[in-house]
């Protein structure tokens, strides 16, 4: 078999050629080095430009929301569950979406890697299986994949696309080595006093730049709550309880719909925690209604529906 | 007290330059600090930015990551324009107090003290001047420092910011190695070295050595663009499809804005209820759509082509138009905090390379 | 040091109900303070930004003239968040008020030549700004004729009746009044405005034109306005846009390099053309 | 909106024979005013007829208000049976006489005339406002009999705070005459010299709801009850478990108010005990103590609960699961077996429970608290009642019916539901107190409309565009209020606030005197938004939206401040803060009613016609109940004949035929001028809503298309019998199933030689694909096993069972059936039987039946010449696509999922369709034709009238903001919301919306307001906060 990265130009030039889709949304090499971007491939002649690797971690879903034609995506697993979620409600049309769908062993989290650079910039990086080479201005550095990858890929337990209509390279065997919500439960042991300094600290870093909620396919409301303003639900200062509000109420609306793609995350410029929110959400959904969003197309959302057996501890 | 504004800036003084061991730096700081407001390089949290510090030990020089911009010295992200207060029946405002004494900012690279300028052509080359920025601005003495270490994303010579260049700065600090060269460049700068023990005269080796550095770094900058007579290659380009393909990646954050030195959009809304509250100004960015959404629910620009195109127009089209220069100064900070890794320099090139269709 | 960004407190003198379905309102403010009283000087086509405090603060026209000394008044339909609440204002409320800003209508260009005003709608404001201005006993002989095309879309909908009828009454002036649908006791004229104002064919010869109006009323005005043949540094609009601080400082009411708050809102036609048609 | 006076054409001949149809009264009086006193009442006054409910004690609500939870979904039973309450209380054709009793009766069907006797209550109801003063200071602690005698109250009391009419009452019996309250009363409403009343109403029909009574479980000596304090009734129990109980909901025992570890629940305390006489069962014991443990168990973690039973008979719908729950996820233990007897251990007050064990061993063991499972019974004021009425009742006292008639009493005209008629539990009771409205509803039809009030309101003011003018009214509630809050200072702020003209402090706002001066006020000051700061909107919020109506303005812009329930009641110690708090909440109010705005209640015309699928007994009684109220039906039946799965019952469990009832009522069908029939026909679609249904049908085999129009839909497509794959059934033609065998003992193809027979149970049903039980299969082979008996008495007749269920009076037939000799041999579901064909001693094939009989340790092996499989029932294919064609639920089993298991067990959230019969769940005959009825009644409440006003208070979209994702499409309980699919935007059904709100709590762009309790009317409440 041939590598994924190849499979992926095979089947992108093939759409292409054959009408069936409009463009392929896929990743293409970025301008600064372990970093892809977004490319949207409409020229058969130009599918060399697509990438398949470690760096592949914005959530292309994003850009199938509001989007009309056929378009073929190359969606690694968190990217296809937030697909399926899009089409179970009613935002993405199944048909009008081919899934190249790729197995995926993780992304990189650069800020990982820089913070054991120390302040030193990488200005070449190349990588195999499972290692980075990182050059810079007088230094070199072989550096292990597995120990930069994002927390969110740690711990993810869905490595294969559960919905494709093409894969490239071949299925992962899916791993349950560590807890899922380790770090959850780590915060959840800690004094209500712990908690709230810990999310003073990391939410009161938040300058409000929305690139959380604007790269989160997820986030796809036409008027997000905290841009309404009759009423207006939220300040938009950066006052920790305005700052707080955005945050806890963002994780809220993606209840029982996060995939824990961890988009959110690679993309604060402020490095906060914000799976901290969202991963202790998913935890609760987990345990009330032992559900996870994305999986499956017949699924029904599950804070969508009202069973007569639903938990409801919360009403006593 | 020197006044300064966008069109009378300060003298420039040439004063004979000095040097500083870099270990005596702590102890010029925090002689500093008994007299003035310092802000400073720091890392909080991670994060490095520019903040008002209360020791030396706080400065952090070499931060493993580009720091955030100094503007929020001046141009704070969340700022209360006055406070209001209904008491029996009486409404009353509170405009928050003028600073009461002279601040100093230390260490800010040569790009940002040129997107500072560039801010001062906004907030106050006209009436009403922006007051709030204002008092700010003239109480703070700028002391720049060389960049004698720029960033692979840096491209700030293409347009025409040197990285040794001192346009604005009131004292320079220059890196050679085991200590600086200093140069107080205006009254103000040189005031707050005067008399102050650890600086010494300048040799000749210093200076011969600053030369070396200076050319070292400049070279250092990777990235070069040609961006001549960008703003009528912007007009001409203004209806083209380029803006459709360059934005269908933009997810329409604000980290670019407001990691920008220069972007100075803000927003203004009221905190409270009709008792009491305050009237605050908050940055805003012109890629969120809601930014020129009348109420009405009519808007100008709908999608994000009309948004990012409204955005580099801004910069190296209007500005130059308004005030004759770029509103860019290139420091690459938004292309390392883009989540989708978009790049301006690509964008930029882009669009010298398009031909109007 | 007074902020730019502080608001002079007005008190609300007076609601007048412009229209049937009670969503304009035109508000009579008063200064609580003489100095600033004073201080405000504006000409028609200015605008302000009106707060209430705890809500917020948006652009206004002016709907008063500057002859009317002791008073300023807005007019104001009710459709975002601070124009309702405003609208919940009674008597006796207190708004801010700060300005007057923009550059309003070019009234030393008009002086001494006719003066053709064409207003659809809502837009009118600023128009009976400009009209009462000129009408003043004071400034009347430093302009030509004055014609006003006024059109709204049905009889409940016109502006400032008690003017119409006023003005009505006057030989200074041609006031042609329209709707787009009568009503049982309409009398007048039945039309829209690009019509009515190709009917009312006023001449071009030394006369400055001012339009405002809904977009697709300016869309079909303008091919009469070139019939009629006046030329684009003669005719003169003023733009809505989405305005926040009011002096040219916030940044997102710019059209091509200008601010319409700052440079406009009154632009003349040959302005516009070179401008990026982004509003 | 009124109410149409209908035209009847076919009435029950027993009937007719009463009084000429045009002088019947369309009134009815109801006895009892329990939950199903309650619901008969208001089906009755919602159709038309004017209602007198006459009840023994100071208010309505009877048991079910006394009750905790309820089975099998845990509701707390007071929430959902207030409402009704308070609409009882609140109808303007309903009267309630409490207090009251029969006293005699003249006339007959049609035209009775009825003494009713009033005692005292020494006050006067009327001007009772229910502020609690009185009871403050009485100094009388007397035993609170609502409260079971577990706690005490005062000689001046309301039975409990939701209590309806709210209004107190003298217990003169411990009154010491004092005079406190009288000068306490600030309303004026005491008077000690209140006689005792008589009221003749007259009537065109009765509905008897009295209930039953508890068994006395003193009478059971040997469990201690009485002796022992720690020994209590289950009802007790039930108090103790209530919020509003004795103990704030603590689990606690009496003797010590320590929280019992251990607690043991004994069943069958009176019921299937012939040693008192009473051998039927009680049928809800089971599921109530099971409830009582699961309760138990989540107020207090650490009990222990043990249930001592004989059979489970956890017959009804999803009660099955209900134990399974209570076994598996509370560890409720169950043991079967009769306990023979308790004793306590004086110092601990613990108990000691001695039973034989499953193995037959005595075992004892100990307890912290022995709950007693007691019975239903009748009583002597029920036999008194029967006596003056002069109707029938049988053996045990319950009111003796006939099975094709289950609601009609010896007396024509007199009507019964409920327990009285047999034990039964609160769905039951409400099935049949709706289908004893119909049966009045269907005597009385051409008087409907003739004696009931409605009211006529002068045209609405416009307001649009006025500023608000808002008049706040405050309340004293007497001292209730006043005595903590200060009033005048609540009013002095109120004028303060923004757009409030005019504000007042009154002594009772809800009294009638204020009612006019709150209208004049409106005049006088031009108020266009009136407040209300008192008690709770729950009971006065309709009363003072009725005042502002009356003034011209529309109800929607009231608003209340709960100054009492939420201010001076909780801070009752702490007067300044109450007075804070107060200034609060008006001020909140004053800031929601300064944007409240007039909503639209839209009027939906009804088209007066029902439409019934399903031509079984159930849709037949419920076709011919509507076409007997003068509306036209159209039946639908899949099948070439009308008869359903009755058509395969042959006899009863009394040995009675059916099939002469099945003829007369196909009969009477066929020829009823208002019924429709379309035979061999299928329903291809149904459009619409409530009111307004249009269905087309594919009719007969050449599927001619037919489109009828109608304002119901009912819902009665019955059930099926399982077929069995087990057993060798269809392997073997001596493996017959129930209905098999039936058919062939009615056809006389049995009564050959003596026969073997095993019979064996749950087939079909309480396994992994059925996990339901059919609830009829044990009274159908009890049945069957009495007539095999019957026609040859040697014949051997064993039953294979897990539990025994013929709950009520069936308990009956199988204690005959063990005295005939019938054996009956329980399995475990562990250990099922096996059947397999064998050559017996003779050399003769036989069936030879293996099962492992725990009683006596081991396997036994039966010898058969037949076996009969006892298949469950279940629910026909074609539901599903009915279901989804109606937008209404199945459950997960396959059957109709009603609107609510408790109380509205015919309806379904989408209003306008109801369900009734096997379409529902498995039943008996006699409940089928109650639902049938019920459903009807149900119906008739909608197609009586001109129009339905929908709901003011709707949802409404913001297209701007609406992404179109659905989620409030999917949460909608009344389907009353869709995705228009071009817009890609929600799209409301104003018509279907309820103005629950849960699609704008779903929506996540805040893209749904509900009107009326808009975001930006909410919003600016809390921001005045």
């Amino acid at each position: 078999m041939s590598e994924p990265r190849d499979q992926i130009r095979e089947h992108a030039r093939r759409l292409l050629d054959e009408g069936k889709v409009e463009v392929i949304i896929g990743y293409e090499k970025g301008s600064v080095p372990l970093q892809s971007t977004p490319c949207f491939v409409r020229d058969a002649d130009n599918v060399e430009r697509l990438i398949w690797d470690s760096t592949c971690g914005p959530n292309l879903a994003k850009y199938l929301f509001d989007r009309e034609g056929k378009t073929g995506i190359v969606a690694k697993a968190c990217d296809a569950r937030s697909i399926v979620v899009g089409i179970v409600e009613n935002q993405i049309e199944r048909e009008d979406v081919v899934v190249i769908g790729v197995p995926c062993e993780g992304v990189i989290d650069l800020k990982k890697i820089d913070a054991v650079l120390d302040g030193k910039e990488i200005l070449e990086a190349s990588m195999d299986n499972d290692k980075v080479s990182v050059k810079g201005d007088g230094f070199e550095q072989i550096l292990s994949k597995k120990e930069f990858l994002c927390d969110s890929c740690i711990s993810c337990r869905h490595r294969n696309p559960p919905v494709y209509d093409i894969l490239a390279g071949d299925e992962l065997e899916e791993t349950k080595e560590s807890d899922e919500f380790e770090e959850i439960s780590k915060l959840e042991a800690k004094s209500p006093e712990e908690r709230w300094n810990h999310f003073s600290k990391e939410l009161g870093k938040c300058i409000r730049c929305y690139a959380c909620r604007n790269v989160c396919p997820l986030c796809y409301c036409k008027e997000c709550f905290v841009d309404e303003t009759m009423p207006s639900w939220c300040g938009k200062t950066t006052d920790l309880s305005d700052t707080m509000t955005y945050h806890i109420i963002r994780a809220l609306h993606i209840a029982g719909r996060c995939v824990d793609c961890g988009a959110c995350s690679r993309a604060c410029p402020e490095d906060i925690d914000l799976r901290a929110l969202t991963k202790k959400v998913e935890k609760i959904v987990r345990e009330l209604y032992d559900y996870e969003p994305g999986l499956s197309l017949e699924e029904l959302p599950v804070l969508g529906i009202f069973e007569q057996d639903d938990p409801q501890e919360f009403i006593k | 007290m020197i006044l300064r504004s966008s069109s009378n800036r300060s003298v420039v003084l040439k004063m004979k330059e000095k040097t500083i061991e870099k270990k005596d730096l702590s102890g010029f700081i925090d002689s500093l600090l008994e007299e003035y407001q310092v802000f400073a390089p720091t890392i909080a949290e991670g994060i490095p930015r520019f903040d008002r510090i209360s020791s030396s030990t706080q400065v952090s020089l070499d931060s493993p990551k580009l720091e955030r911009s100094p503007k929020e010295v001046f141009f704070p992200q969340c700022e209360t324009l006055f406070t209001y207060q209904l008491i029996d029946g009486k409404m009353t405002m509170e405009e928050p107090p003028a600073l009461e004494s002279e601040r100093v900012l230390l260490f800010v690279r040569p790009c940002d003290v040129k997107a500072l300028t560039l801010m001062d052509s906004v907030f106050t080359s006209w009436e009403p001047k922006d007051t709030n920025y204002l008092d700010k601005r003239e109480k703070t003495i700028i002391v720049g420092r060389a960049c004698s270490r720029p960033w692979s994303t840096c491209f700030c010579t293409s347009l025409g910011v040197d990285p040794f260049g001192k346009e604005g700065m009131d004292l320079v600090f220059e890196d050679i190695g085991d200590k600086y060269v200093v140069e107080a460049l205006t009254e103000r700068g040189g005031k707050i070295i005067d008399g102050s023990s650890l600086f010494k005269d300048a040799e000749k080796k210093d200076l011969e050595n600053l030369k070396e550095v200076s050319k070292k770094a400049t070279e250092a900058i990777r990235s070069e663009l040609d961006v001549k007579e960008i703003e009528k290659k912007l007009k001409a380009i203004y209806d083209d499809s380029f803006w459709g393909k360059v934005s269908e990646k933009c997810v329409g954050c604000g980290v670019c804005s407001y990691l920008c030195p220069v972007c100075h959009c803000f927003d203004v809304q009221d905190e409270g209820t009709e008792l009491k509250g305050k009237r605050v100004r908050i940055w805003d960015a012109c890629q969120y759509p809601i930014f020129t959404l009348h109420a009405s629910g009519h808007n100008p620009r709908t999608s994000s082509r009309e948004r990012i195109r409204q955005r580099m127009m801004h910069k190296f089209s209007y500005f130059i138009e308004n005030f004759g220069e770029l509103a860019c100064v290139g420091c690459g900070r938004c292309i390392k905090g883009c989540p989708g890794n978009m790049d301006i320099r690509e964008v930029l090139t882009g669009i010298m390379a398009t031909e109007a269709d | 040091m007074r902020s730019p960004y502080t608001p002079s407190l007005t008190v609300v003198d007076k609601i007048i109900s412009e229209n049937d379905v009670n969503d304009i309102k035109t508000f009579q403010l008063a200064f609580k303070d003489q100095d600033a009283a004073k201080a405000f000087k504006y000409t028609p086509g200015q605008f302000s930004e009106i707060s209430l405090l705890g809500v917020g603060e948006c652009p206004i026209g002016i709907a008063s003239s500057p002859m009317d000394e002791d008073y300023i008044q807005f007019t104001v339909k009710k459709v975002g968040v601070l124009t309702t609440s405003l609208h919940n204002c009674v008597e006796g409320d207190v708004v801010g008020v700060r300005g007057p800003y923009g550059n309003g209508f070019p009234t030393d260009i008009m002086e001494g030549r006719d003066v053709v005003i064409v207003g659809g709608g809502f837009a009118f404001t600023t128009l009976r700004s400009l009209t009462k201005y000129i009408l003043h006993e004071a400034n009347r002989k430093r302009f030509g004729n004055l014609t006003v095309v006024y059109g709204a879309r049905n009889p409940g909908e016109l502006l400032y009746k008690y003017d119409l009828e006023a003005w009505g009454e006057r030989d200074d002036l041609n006031l042609v009044v329209t709707v787009d649908k009568g009503d049982d006791s309409w009398t007048g004229k039945e039309g829209f405005v690009p019509a009515i104002l190709k009917e009312t064919s006023p001449s071009s010869e030394n006369a400055v034109m001012v339009v405002c109006g809904p977009p697709a009323m300016i869309r079909f005005t303008i091919p009469v306005i070139e019939e009629l043949k006046f030329q684009p540094e003669n005719t003169y609009i003023s733009l809505e846009m989405r305005m926040k601080c009011g002096i040219g400082k916030c940044g997102r009411c710019n059209i091509g390099s200008k601010y319409v708050c700052k440079d406009g809102p009154v632009f003349s036609f040959d302005e516009l053309q070179v401008l990026p048609k982004e509003y | 909106m009124g109410v149409k006076g209908k035209e009847s054409t076919i009435v029950d001949p027993k009937i007719a024979a009463s009084t000429p149809v045009s002088s019947r009264i369309g009134a009815v009086l109801v006895v009892g005013g329990g939950v199903g006193g309650v619901q008969a009442a208001l089906d009755l006054a919602e159709s038309g007829f004017k209602v007198y409910i006459v009840d023994s004690t100071s208010s309505i609500g009877g048991v079910m208000a006394q009750l905790d939870k309820t089975f099998p979904t845990n509701d707390c039973s007071m929430c959902i049976l207030s409402p009704k309450l308070v609409e009882c209380g609140r109808h303007l054709n309903i009267e309630i006489l409490t207090c009251s009793e029969i006293e005699g009766i003249t006339g007959k069907a049609g035209d009775f005339k009825v003494t009713v006797k009033q005692r005292p209550k020494y006050i006067d109801v009327e001007k009772c406002t229910g502020c609690s003063e009185c009871a403050k200071y009485c100094p009388v602690d007397a035993i609170d009999v609502f409260n079971e005698g577990l706690s005490e109250r005062a000689a001046v009391y309301v039975k409990y705070p939701q209590a309806v009419p709210l209004a107190y009452m003298i217990d003169r019996d411990v009154c010491i005459g004092c005079g406190l309250c009288e000068s306490m009363c600030l309303a004026d409403a005491i008077h000690y010299d209140d006689q005792e009343g008589e009221r003749e109403l007259n009537v065109g029909a009765i509905i008897l709801a009295p209930g039953l009574e508890e068994f006395d479980a003193s009478i059971k000596s040997e469990y201690g009850y009485g002796k022992f304090r720690n020994v209590i009734t289950s009802i007790e129990f039930e108090r103790i478990l209530s919020a509003s109980g004795p103990f704030r909901g603590r689990v606690q025992r009496p003797s010590d108010g320590e929280i019992p570890r251990r607690i043991a629940f004994i069943q069958c305390v009176g019921s299937r005990d012939t040693t008192c006489g009473n051998s039927y069962c009680s049928s809800v014991c089971c599921m109530y103590a099971t409830k009582e443990a699961v309760i138990a168990k989540e107020h207090q973690k650490d009990v222990e609960p043990t249930i001592f039973y004989i059979d489970m008979r956890s017959y009804g719908k999803d009660f099955d699961k209900y134990i399974e729950r209570a076994k598996e996820e509370y560890g409720v233990r169950f043991i079967r077996c009769r306990v023979s007897s308790v004793s306590e251990d004086p110092e601990t007050k613990n108990l000691r429970i001695r039973y034989e064990n499953e193995e037959g061993k005595i075992v004892e063991e100990e307890f912290d608290l022995v709950v007693l499972s007691v019975g239903f019974e009748s009583s002597e004021g029920i036999r008194e009642l029967a006596y003056r009425l002069d109707i029938e009742l049988d053996e045990y006292g319950f009111c003796k019916t006939p099975i094709f008639h289950p609601l009609e009493t010896s007396k024509p005209g007199i009507f019964v539901c409920g327990a009285f008629s047999s034990p039964k539990d609160i769905p039951e009771t409400v099935m049949q107190a709706s289908g004893a409205a119909a049966c009045a509803e269907g005597l009385l039809s051409p008087s409907r409309g003739t004696l009931i009030k409605s009211k006529e309101y002068p045209g609405e003011r416009t307001i649009r565009g006025q500023p608000p003018r808002i008049g706040v009214f405050v309340c004293h509630c007497g001292i209730n209020i006043g005595g903590v809050v200060d009033v005048p200072n609540v009013v002095e702020y109120a004028r303060t606030l923004p757009h409030v003209v005019y504000s007042e402090a009154n002594l009772y706002t809800c009294s009638s005197d204020t009612q006019k001066l709150i209208k004049e006020k409106i005049e006088e000051y031009d108020l266009n938004r009136v407040i209300v700061a008192s008690c709770t909107p729950r009971t006065h919020e309709p009363l003072f939206q009725e005042t502002i109506r009356e003034s011209g303005l529309n109800r929607y812009l009231f608003e209340m401040a709960n100054i009492r329930d939420q201010c001076s009641w909780v801070h009752m110690h702490e007067p300044e803060a109450a007075t804070e708090k107060a200034r609060d909440l008006v001020r909140m109010a004053v800031a929601k009613a300064s944007k409240l705005e007039p909503l639209e209640r839209l009027s939906l015309s009804v088209i007066p016609r029902g439409l019934v699928v399903g031509g079984g007994l159930a849709g037949m009684t419920s076709a011919l109940a509507l076409a007997e109220q003068g509306f036209q039906v159209y039946l639908v039946e899949k099948e070439k004949e009308l008869g359903g799965f009755l058509r395969h019952i042959h006899y009863l469990l009394d040995g009675s035929e059916t099939k002469k009832h099945l003829e007369d009522l196909i009969e009477k069908v066929q020829s009823n001028k208002m019924i429709e029939i379309f035979l061999e026909a299928k329903i291809e679609e149904i459009s619409g809503y409530v009111g307004n249904f249009k269905t087309a049908i594919a009719i007969g085999e050449d599927r001619e298309k037919r489109e009828v129009e109608h304002g119901v839909v009912l819902v009665a497509t019955g059930g099926e019998e399982y077929h069995p794959d087990q057993h060798l059934y269809g392997k073997d033609p001596r493996v017959l199933t129930q209905l098999e065998l039936e058919e062939r003992l009615s056809s006389k193809k049995f009564s050959g030689e003596p026969q073997n027979v095993v019979m064996i149970q749950c087939i079909g049903s309480r396994d992994d694909t059925h996990p339901y039980c059919s609830r009829m299969c044990c009274s159908e082979a009890v049945k069957n096993a009495l007539k095999l008996k019957e026609v040859n008495p040697k014949s051997e007749v064993f039953i294979l069972y897990r539990d025994i269920r013929t709950y009520g009076i069936a308990e009956k037939y199988y204690l005959k059936a063990r005295e005939e000799g019938v054996t009956f041999i329980r399995y475990n579901d562990t250990n099922e039987p096996r059947v397999v064909e064998q050559t017996s001693d003779e050399g003769g094939k036989v069936l030879a039946i293996t099962v492992f009989d725990p009683t006596l340790g081991e396997e036994i092996l039966i010898e058969a010449d037949f076996v009969v499989l006892s298949a469950g029932v279940v629910p026909p294919k074609a539901n599903e696509s009915l279901a989804k064609m109606l937008k209404v639920p199945l459950n997960e089993d396959g059957f109709f999922l009603e609107a609510h298991v408790k109380l509205r067990p015919v309806d379904f959230s989408t209003e306008g369709v109801f369900v009734c019969g096997m379409a529902h769940a498995p039943k008996s005959i006699e409940e089928s034709i109650s639902q049938a009825r019920a459903a009807a009644s149900r119906a008739s409440t909608i197609l009586a009238r001109d129009a339905i006003e929908a709901e003011g208070v709707t949802a409404d979209v913001n297209d701007r903001r609406c992404n179109g994702c659905g989620l409030c499409v999917l949460v909608c309980a009344y389907n009353a919301i869709e995705i228009d699919e071009e817009k890609k935007v929600a799209v409301v059904n104003t018509a279907l919306c309820k103005g629950c709100g849960a699609c704008t709590a779903t929506c996540r762009p805040a893209a749904i307001d509900l009107r009326g309790f808009t975001n930006e009317q909410l919003v600016s409440v809390i921001n005045s906060f």
